[in-house]
């Protein structure tokens, strides 16, 4: 952008800060707890979280089950910057005005410190990550933290051994496993309206359990799809940032 | 299965874009096919459930609303999802030959996030709370983004730039969701409908802004549409004819639906509105200017998307039943004659390779169907009768008579007559014209029509033109009428 | 009393924003924009929002950290 | 200073990131730096809804072992905080997206700087 319209631009910008200054004035107290944000809709998931939806984290609940159809959005989100990624980057034929591109990262730093250091940390970055998404009933987590956490260790892998060490997943593979996680999720809220309830009603899961519990095991199952679902994605644009996705 | 209609518009093309790369990104073009006709279907039927039984809610996940996220069908929604499945159902058939020479799984992912795409606007449309909204522009603007940037090197800076410029746009819009979220304490539309204060506060004021600003960047609306010529100009053969013709329109049915069913249209801020309608003013005179400078064709239409933008955000910001309907009306028939448009120009892009309007020379003679439903789209953007355009500039001229702003009416009738200029000159050099300087010495006569696959979409489109136009009156009092604001 | 806590982190978190924009090496500014990331989730523990904290921690601070580095890296280091 | 007022300033300084960022997408002529400026936008968006959601004197909300019955008092309102989560996986997904396109874009163009962008696409 020309200095011209950069030096004009300084306007709009100083008008938008004053009228941000100007209706703060008229925001609840930060912290007040008779807010109209923490007064109508969400003194119902604090009361209900454990017993109608099985979640002590409250933001698991509303999460996975009272606003599920968010998070399969949220999740088809990921999916197509996945599939966003590829279109642009992978398998496109490189031409003649393209040069052909040398700094690939694909050889991994590969210092002996590097190496130990992370033969040590990424089994427990592994295991940290499946804790997560398990336990995101009750401690803060869920699947998608889990996969992120997930990827972040695969990605040290990667990052100090090189690419062909780190768990080899091709692009066409990787979106594979991603569109089976979101399948897994939209499978559950499918089989819900197969059996006669609502998309996404996890009372309907064919499950011996009842009420908070049945929800709690159909939103894990959701969970573990998300998991599966971000961890292949976040893989699938990180292999096609550093290194194009080869055929 | 008929109680679940309203979700199974969205759920049909989100299964087809899981299915296409689960099935090894082979049959991309069936799946697509059979994924898109089956959420027209459903719109259809929800549509009609909502016509004859009111409007359909549907509780997702079984939580009632204001916990839950509902699905709203109501005429207006049913209508404009059926037509964004419908459109998407004719480019899906049109895409076929220009992705004859891909390879098996780039075709395979572009089918799959062309589905995405269309997911996340059918979820626009059907959405009854505020966040929702804003994921599904999210998974709609990234899906847009990956298919305009497969036009080529020039479309990729393009379609940067149109990056920022939509998440700026989604930040602001989320910002305003923010503060109305403060004020209320809810997201459900409806909900929040009956607890937002009645007075002007001035966060209210704001809120409504910064959504209007948010998503008239996304519409496109004049001093905001800076990401729109390069994107649609460069943009590749398959996809723009449906991008131009539903995306832009997507977001202002949804700045259409919260400033009038979520703001109190009388006792709700004015302010935004006024902007809006003023801006809307200038954006449709300054479109049609633009679109007469271009010497490319393509580039002349995405100007002119701008103009009529202008026509529908002009319509929503007067407000009057009569303009409401007029901007409705212009909803469907833009997003019909304007995709009729884009597919012909581009099928003859992909036939012949020439885009510049003197190239068009001789066209007519080369490509007599294409350039037939081309010129019939193009006397329908012009506004004669009896074609679709007619009648929604006729509702909106209406409307701004009826609304004592003779400048609104001064505006529209100019834009009609630099259409006719604009268009005529394309149309003249198809017809009149003949090719003065060959570039192939014998192609000039030779008749060459595009596929059939190509070309029963152009065509269909164009009569779709025509039917619009005849049975308009039957249009406006079944489906747009009962979808007004009450 | 976490209030002048959580005003210190976004006093913060506003330097890193301004650094970042105004530190000319491209890769100084991305371990700017980390450490950002990293005020912005004690920023939400301190406000009790320990799963958006968590999350920012993982992927605003570790993977988009890592996706900036390496598109730089295939691209300019410093072009200002 | 008193606690009434430092409320007021942290909505003021989210409001100020919020500028920062949009001043960081206008600006600068490189744009891996517009692309920073997007990241802040949205940062600031997402700190504006957390410091709604707050509550004074409450724990976060997860429900303490036994606490069958929660009080609404005692718990941080949960809403804001789902809703944030999905923000912040837009805010990654756009960011890859986005430097997927600069990395193309510098392979054909050989630049990442605007002007000398506008300058080649002539």
């Amino acid at each position: 952008m020309p200095g011209f319209i950069s030096r004009l631009s300084w306007v709009p910008l100083l008008a938008a800060l004053l009228v941000l200054f100007y209706v703060a004035r008229d925001f609840p107290r930060m912290g007040d707890p008779e807010s109209p944000a923490s007064t109508h809709v969400s003194p119902r998931y604090i009361e209900d979280s454990e017993s109608k939806a099985g979640a002590p984290n409250m933001v698991t609940a509303v999460l996975a089950d009272y606003r599920s159809y968010d998070t399969l959005g949220e999740t088809v989100v990921i999916l197509t910057a996945g599939l966003a990624c590829l279109l642009v980057l992978g398998s496109f034929r490189r031409t003649r005005d393209e040069p052909e591109d040398a700094k690939l990262m694909v050889q991994g730093f590969g210092s002996d410190v590097l190496d130990a250091t992370s033969r040590l940390l990424i089994p427990f970055i592994v295991l940290f990550a499946v804790y997560v998404v398990v336990h995101g009933h009750t401690s803060p987590g869920g699947g998608f933290q889990g996969g992120a956490i997930f990827a972040a260790g695969l990605m040290l892998v990667r990052l100090t051994r090189g690419k062909a060490k780190g768990l080899r997943l091709r692009a066409g593979v990787a979106v594979i496993i991603a569109c089976a996680g979101i399948f897994i999720y939209l499978g559950t809220g499918l089989l819900s309206l197969i059996r006669g309830y609502q998309f996404l009603d996890y009372a309907a899961l064919p499950l011996p359990y009842e009420g908070g519990h049945l929800r709690e095991f159909g939103s894990l199952t959701v969970e573990v799809g998300v998991f599966i679902a971000v961890t292949a994605v976040l893989m699938l644009i990180f292999d096609v940032l550093t290194s194009g996705a080869e055929e | 299965m008929m109680e679940n209609a309203p979700v199974l518009i969205l759920l049909a093309p989100l299964t087809g874009a899981l299915l296409i790369p689960l099935l090894g990104f082979r049959f991309g073009r069936a799946v697509t096919m059979a994924s898109l006709v089956a959420s027209l279907f459903f719109g259809l039927s929800s549509l009609a459930q909502s016509l004859s039984a009111g409007p359909v809610h549907y509780h997702l996940a079984g939580w009632s609303p204001p916990w839950g996220i509902e699905i709203v069908v109501d005429p207006l929604s049913g209508v404009v999802a059926s037509l964004v499945s419908a459109m998407a159902v004719l480019a899906a058939m049109y895409s076929g030959p220009f992705l004859a020479g891909w390879t098996r799984r780039r075709a395979g992912t572009f089918y799959s996030v062309y589905c995405l795409l269309v997911s996340g606007l059918v979820g626009i449309v059907i959405t009854g709370d505020l966040f929702n909204l804003y994921v599904f522009l999210e998974i709609s603007s990234l899906s847009a983004y990956a298919l305009l940037s497969t036009g080529g090197s020039r479309s990729i800076v393009a379609v940067f730039r149109y990056l920022l410029i939509g998440t700026v746009a989604a930040s602001f819009y989320l910002l305003g969701v923010g503060y109305l979220y403060a004020m209320t304490g809810t997201l459900n539309m409806a909900d929040m409908s009956a607890r937002l204060p009645n007075d002007d506060v001035a966060v209210l004021v704001v809120a409504a802004s910064f959504i209007v600003i948010g998503l008239a960047i996304k519409a496109a609306l004049f001093p905001l549409h800076g990401w729109l010529p390069d994107a649609y100009t460069y943009a590749p053969g398959p996809v723009v004819g449906f991008i131009a013709a539903v995306m832009a329109k997507v977001s202002a049915y949804a700045l259409y639906r919260i400033l009038y069913y979520v703001f109190d249209p009388v006792g709700g801020p004015r302010q935004p509105i006024e902007l809006l309608g003023w801006a809307s003013v200038i954006a449709v005179v300054a479109g049609s200017l633009m679109a007469l400078a271009q010497k490319d064709v393509q580039r002349m239409l995405a100007y002119s998307s701008i103009g009529q933008m202008g026509y529908i955000m002009l319509g929503i910001a007067i407000g009057s039943p009569l303009a409401l309907t007029g901007a409705v009306l212009h909803v469907i028939n833009h997003a019909v004659m304007k995709g009729c448009l884009f597919m012909a120009v581009n099928g003859v892009q992909w036939k012949v390779g020439v885009f510049r309007v003197r190239e068009f020379a001789g066209m007519a003679k080369r490509l007599p169907w294409t350039m037939g439903a081309f010129t019939v789209a193009a006397l329908s953007m012009v506004g004669l009768p009896p074609t679709a355009g007619f009648f929604s500039k006729y509702y909106l001229a209406l409307a701004a008579i009826e609304s004592g702003h003779l400048s609104f009416l001064f505006a529209l009738v100019l834009s009609s007559l630099l259409g006719a200029v604009y268009f005529f000159r394309v149309i003249e050099y198809a017809y009149l014209k003949t090719n003065d300087e060959p570039i192939e010495a014998d192609a000039g006569t030779e008749v060459r029509e595009l596929d059939a696959s190509m070309l029963v979409p152009v065509v269909a489109l164009a009569a779709l033109v025509l039917l619009l136009g005849i049975f308009n009156q039957t249009v406006v009092t079944m489906l747009v009428v009962p979808g007004l604001p009450s | 009393m976490i209030a002048p806590l959580v005003t210190l982190f976004l006093v913060l978190m506003v330097i890193c924003a301004i650094a970042a924009l105004a530190t000319p090496d491209l890769l100084a500014a991305v371990v700017i924009f980390g450490a950002f990331s990293f005020f912005s989730a004690i920023f939400y523990t301190l406000l009790g929002a320990l799963d958006v904290a968590f999350t920012e921690a993982a992927v605003g601070a570790a993977i988009t950290t890592i996706f900036f580095v390496s598109a730089i890296y295939r691209t300019d280091r410093k072009v200002d | 200073m008193t606690i009434e007022a430092l409320s007021s300033v942290n909505y003021w300084l989210a409001a100020l990131l919020f500028v920062i960022g949009l001043y960081g997408i206008l600006a600068p002529p490189n744009l891996v730096r517009k692309l920073m400026g997007m990241n802040i936008m949205q940062t600031a968006v997402i700190v504006f809804f957390i410091t709604l959601g707050y509550k004074d004197d409450a724990t976060p909300p997860i429900a303490r072992h036994g606490d069958h019955e929660p009080v609404v008092r005692n718990y941080i309102n949960p809403l804001p905080h789902t809703l944030m989560l999905t923000a912040i996986v837009v805010s990654v997904s756009t960011t890859g997206v986005a430097l997927a396109l600069l990395i193309r874009i510098h392979r054909r163009f050989g630049t990442l700087s605007e002007p000398e962008l506008l300058e080649k696409l002539k």
